[in-house]
């Protein structure tokens, strides 16, 4: 198999891994890292077919940057959102945020 | 038989007591309102480094935020008062010395004059005199090794404890010539001094005194106007006025409330009412003024030693017809008390006529002024918390006894 | 270390690093010179900073101990050298401590890694004219990505022990690596902004020559470059938790924080990576604001440059144990609104500052005057401000005395 | 293909699993840093330094620490031995496995016989000031707009996480000095 290969299929396997999370796991906090990995493993995917690709364009490193970047806000709300749930209804397993209402 | 009700049985009654908590279980505290369960319960001491000997708190905190506070003390208790009670009235006085350790001076003081009060002695001028040198040393002393020990729990790696304790040291090697002992002086009697100072140890008071002015303004500079101790002690620890009065807090922390109450100029015992001085009050109540007040006070203590230095009268230091050993006062009772350095230290004695007291009691301004603890540091986070203890100035010699 | 040609014209101390390397890489065949090298540059590193850690341990309790009146140790070898070497016999030898209830993995852990996390962040650091261990395009990034992680191992520590102190000090780790990261960074990004490279060879090279031939180019030399030195220092002393940071072990509230469980090598361990962190960020500031291994006058350059380096670097420790001997300790809220209030804020002016200079450059002779002047202006004023905004409430009092 | 693709690679799914597996929270989000320093070693790998230097500052010191704080700041008592996370119903182990698979079947033989145009021959390089030309010029528009969305982001996580309305208030928070002690008179 060649490098590329090996690569997307690095990134497929993590991808599922983070899916996996995210549906089987009851955490809150937990599903983020999963969703976390799973964006992860999309800018692995960047970063291989810019290595490896026909070549010419560095647009991937820059996809990957902004990437980064919007995971980290990402994180930041959705672990705010995680904290907010804590707070009232005292628990961070996902079935307690089944209403609107806070 | 006897008895209907199971509570009031023998066996019931002889409630056991865990020693872990003391009967303090702060699991058992409702969790706030608001913030839930998240508590987490601390206990700071009793070998923490910051409680100044075997002190515990028993803290518990919602985040760094103290929540409740729990004081835990008596792991120094010597049966100090009981102790009295059986001992003779001369005996007592190298007791004394170990209550405040730092303070021995001022307490043997304050003893000396309920057993005087008692047994109604007269003390010669010059005693009198030497009794006030004594004892503004000794209040230099104490509040100088607590401005160390307050900025140690601040953070300071040392630094102004061990100036402290260089000063303190001076003022030690005074007392060791003087009375043979550096902490434990044992060195006032029923009717006067137990010593006569000579020229020589009054010239080294002077000149001890002549850089301790020099000292408290390079100390001064290095810890009064730093911005960190100021944010670290202004507004913390907040002690009003009405509650620092209705809790029978005295001495410093008394005045650094806002209530300007010295026993020196409340009582005018000794030769104080001769002498010029000034009682500095703060405003805030907060550690700041606490530290600042003391700071005041070393300062107007240098200008009461300069005074009394310049004014000590010859003459005999001991009333040569008070009878030390044996001394058996007419039934009665007495209280003696003085302005301390941490506040007002007494001495309750109930006589009976015999060798022995029959009543035996101490009031220790550091047990007093603890009490306040709590209200002080809650709402605080815990780093404040070690501050505000630090600024009560506590000994657990006192607080236990 | 990259094995550039030694350059013929410079004096034999300068090169005499690199000739050394080159003897002790004769004696291997060609095919393992590049692995030989490697191990040759970390091998050094690790050697210089460990005599380094061993004496900086000495000097700051010789010198904690002059500034608070007393001698410092002074017992074992002469006047206390050989005190590290005891001090290290005695950490091996006692027992290692781990409590029952611990996180054992993360417990052992924690040391190792914080150790290897304040270490690597050295290699790029050039300590001399051709001392560097690996020239890296976004060498300052690499620097900082190293750094990132240690804070983390302070968390681990804290966390496993299992211990409520240590707990309290993990949660206070975090909080401080969350607030000081950003001015550390930010107060990087000016110097970035200004030398137009990432790498640190060329920022020091960006800073040599003299202007009017006695005033270097060093970046802590203009008014933008000092405001991001105070940053950077106030900042690294927060990252490498010094007094007046000190709070994730503060001894007088928490007792040892993260370390109370913590005893013998690994103890030793959290020690030496506290002073290899101090250390590693000390490099770094002498790297992008004092002119790196650069001398300060041109005559001054007899001596090898990295011998000017080290100057700096032991110039800058010094400064940091001095801090310690005089300063009380910051409280975790008044820890994060000086960061949040304070540095942030100045580090983002300072950016702009520092892209006026740079827009600027050009300018000169009386013009020159104006955008010295507008600079400093940037920098001070919004430092009175702020730390008027910071200090509002906290001032000294004036005391009344009570009636008599 | 080098070893170092295949260690890099082993580290971070061994660890992704193991973190995804885990009960304990703590254990998840430090395993995840190691996989997040693995894609990073990956990504040096691939010759693309300047974003494997970025994934570690953003993900090893700043997202990691927010989920740790957020692990520490959601626990039920704050002297909890360890932060176990529920457990699953099994209906939803099933289905959430299940549903994994299926796309896991789907993606991994299309990944395997994909037929890829590739180049041969050392990777492209890709220096810091390229980055910072290529972001300053076609790119100049996006980074704006990120910026723009990190700042609202942030704003906005700020807003959820702060205490806000008087229920949040801690009960002890109430202004006073604690609790009263006699009459309250001043002192004459």
């Amino acid at each position: 198999m060649s490098p590329l290969h090996l690569c997307l299929l690095l990134s497929t396997v993590l991808f599922c891994i983070g899916l996996a999370a995210v549906l089987v796991r009851t955490s809150a906090i937990l599903v983020l890292l999963g969703v976390e990995l799973m964006l992860n493993a999309a800018n692995l995917n960047f970063i291989a077919f810019w290595r490896y690709g026909p070549g010419g364009d560095d647009t991937g490193v820059i996809f990957v940057l902004f990437s980064i970047a919007v995971a980290a806000a990402e994180a930041a709300v959705g672990l705010a959102l995680v904290i907010a749930l804590h707070r009232h209804r005292r628990t961070i397993a996902l079935k307690a945020a089944n209403q609107l209402r806070g | 038989m006897f008895d209907a009700n199971p509570a009031a049985s023998p066996s019931a009654r002889v409630r056991k007591v865990e020693p872990s908590s003391f009967g303090f279980q702060p699991s058992s505290v409702p969790p706030p309102a608001g913030g839930g369960g998240d508590l987490l319960e601390i206990s700071l001491g009793p070998h923490h480094p910051s409680t100044h000997g075997v002190f515990r708190m028993n803290v518990v905190l919602d985040g760094e935020t103290v929540v409740r506070l729990k004081p835990v003390f008596g792991y120094l208790h010597r049966n100090h008062e009981k102790l009295g009670e059986g001992t003779s009235y001369l005996g007592s006085m190298p007791y004394t010395d170990r209550l405040d350790y730092l303070n021995s001076m001022t307490n043997n003081w304050a003893y000396a004059i309920a057993v005087e009060k008692l047994a109604g002695l007269t003390v010669p001028e010059r005693a009198e005199y030497v009794r006030v040198i004594l004892a503004e040393l000794t209040r230099l002393l104490n509040h100088t090794c607590l401005a160390g020990f307050l900025m140690q729990d601040c953070g300071c790696s040392g630094t102004p404890l061990m100036y402290a304790f260089r000063e303190r040291e001076r003022i030690l090697d005074l007392f060791e010539s003087l009375s043979g002992s550096r902490m434990m002086c044992n060195y006032q009697r029923f009717g006067g001094c137990r010593v006569d100072p000579t020229p020589a140890w009054l010239a080294a008071v002077a000149q001890l005194v002549d850089r301790y002015g020099p000292f408290l303004d390079e100390f001064e500079e290095l810890l009064t106007g730093n911005e960190i101790i100021m944010a670290r002690t202004q507004g913390v620890g907040r002690l009003p006025a009405a509650l620092a009065v209705n809790a029978g807090v005295t001495g410093p922390m008394l005045r650094a409330s806002g209530v300007g109450h010295d026993l020196r100029k409340v009582d005018g015992y000794g030769v104080y009412p001769r002498l010029n001085f000034r009682v500095p009050v703060g405003d805030h109540g907060d550690v700041y003024d606490r530290y600042m007040v003391r700071v005041l006070e070393m300062r107007e203590s240098i200008s009461l030693l300069r005074q009394a230095l310049a004014a000590l009268p010859g003459g005999p230091v001991l009333d040569p017809k008070a009878k030390q050993r044996g001394l058996r006062p007419k039934a009665g009772e007495a209280y003696g008390r003085i302005e301390g350095p941490k506040g007002e230290i007494g001495f309750y004695l109930v006589s009976d006529g015999t060798a022995n007291p029959y009543r035996y009691r101490v009031r220790p301004p550091s047990f007093v002024n603890l009490t306040v603890l709590e209200d002080l540091c809650l709402g605080h986070t815990v780093a404040d918390a070690v501050i505000i203890l630090g600024s009560i100035d506590i000994v657990l010699g006192e607080v236990d006894r | 270390m990259t094995t550039t040609s030694v350059p013929s014209s410079e004096s034999w101390l300068e090169v005499a690093p690199l000739q050394a390397r080159d003897a002790l890489l004769g004696l291997l065949p060609e095919s393992l010179h590049w692995i030989a090298s490697s191990v040759l540059a970390i091998a050094v590193l690790v050697g210089a900073f460990g005599l380094m850690f061993a004496y900086l341990t000495l000097a700051e309790r010789k010198l904690l101990g002059r500034i608070q009146n007393r001698p410092g140790p002074n017992r074992t070898g002469w006047a206390g050298l050989l005190q590290p070497f005891a001090d290290a016999v005695k950490a091996l030898t006692k027992e290692d401590i781990v409590p029952r209830d611990a996180d054992k993995v993360l417990h052992a852990l924690a040391p190792v890694s914080l150790v290897a996390l304040s270490l690597i962040g050295l290699a790029v650091i050039p300590f001399g004219r051709h001392l560097v261990a690996i020239e890296l395009d976004a060498a300052v990034l690499y620097f900082f990505a190293a750094g990132a992680a240690t804070e983390l191992s302070i968390f681990m520590a804290g966390w496993a022990s299992r211990n409520k102190y240590s707990l309290l000090a993990a949660m206070r780790a975090l909080a401080q690596l969350i607030s000081y990261e950003v001015p550390l960074l930010l107060s990087v990004v000016p110097v970035v902004l200004v030398a137009g490279t990432l790498s640190t060879t060329a920022i020091v090279a960006a800073q040599g020559g003299w202007a009017a031939g006695f005033w270097p180019h060093w970046h802590v030399l203009t008014p933008w470059g000092f405001s991001a030195f105070c940053l950077f220092m106030i900042a690294a002393l927060a990252e490498s938790n010094r007094s007046p940071f000190d709070l994730p072990e503060a001894e007088s509230e928490l007792i040892a924080g993260h370390l109370t469980e913590y005893s013998g090598f690994k103890y030793a361990l959290f020690f030496m990576a506290e002073y290899f962190g101090m250390a590693a960020l000390s490099a770094m500031a002498v790297t992008l604001f004092l002119g790196g291994w650069q001398a300060p006058l041109g005559w001054l350059e007899v001596l090898p440059s990295y011998v000017w380096f080290a100057a700096k670097l032991l110039a800058l420790l010094a400064g940091f144990i001095w801090i310690r001997a005089t300063f009380p300790r910051l409280r975790i809220d008044q820890l994060t609104r000086l960061a949040w209030k304070f540095l942030v804020p100045m580090a983002l002016l300072n950016l702009a500052n520092a892209a006026f200079w740079s827009l600027t450059a050009g300018w000169s002779g009386p013009l020159q005057a104006v955008r010295w002047a507008v600079s400093l202006a940037a920098v001070v004023v919004p430092f009175l401000l702020l730390s008027r905004s910071l200090f509002s409430g906290l001032g000294p009092r004036v005391y009344r005395y009570a009636p008599s | 293909m080098s070893l170092a693709f295949l260690a890099l690679a082993l580290v971070c799914v061994v660890t992704a699993s193991a973190a995804m597996i885990s009960r304990n929270l703590i254990h998840s989000a430090l395993l995840l840093v190691l996989t997040w320093i693995g894609l990073a070693g990956l990504y040096l790998w691939a010759g693309a330094d300047f974003v494997g230097f970025s994934q570690a500052i953003v993900y090893v010191g700043g997202v990691s620490m927010v989920v740790l704080f957020a692990v520490l700041l959601t626990r039920r008592q704050r002297d909890e031995p360890l932060v176990l996370i529920p457990e699953a119903g099994v209906g939803r182990v099933v289905a959430g496995l299940a549903a994994t698979f299926w796309v896991a079947a789907l993606l991994v033989p299309a990944m395997v016989v994909a037929p890829l145009v590739q180049r041969a021959g050392p990777g492209p390089t890709l220096t810091v000031k390229r980055i910072g030309e290529l972001l300053a010029g076609p790119h100049l528009v996006a980074v704006l707009v990120v910026g723009v969305i990190l700042t609202v982001s942030l704003i906005g996580a700020l807003y959820l996480a702060a205490p806000v309305t008087a229920e949040d208030q801690p009960e002890w928070d109430n202004g006073g000095t604690g609790r009263d002690r006699g009459n309250q008179e001043e002192p004459s």
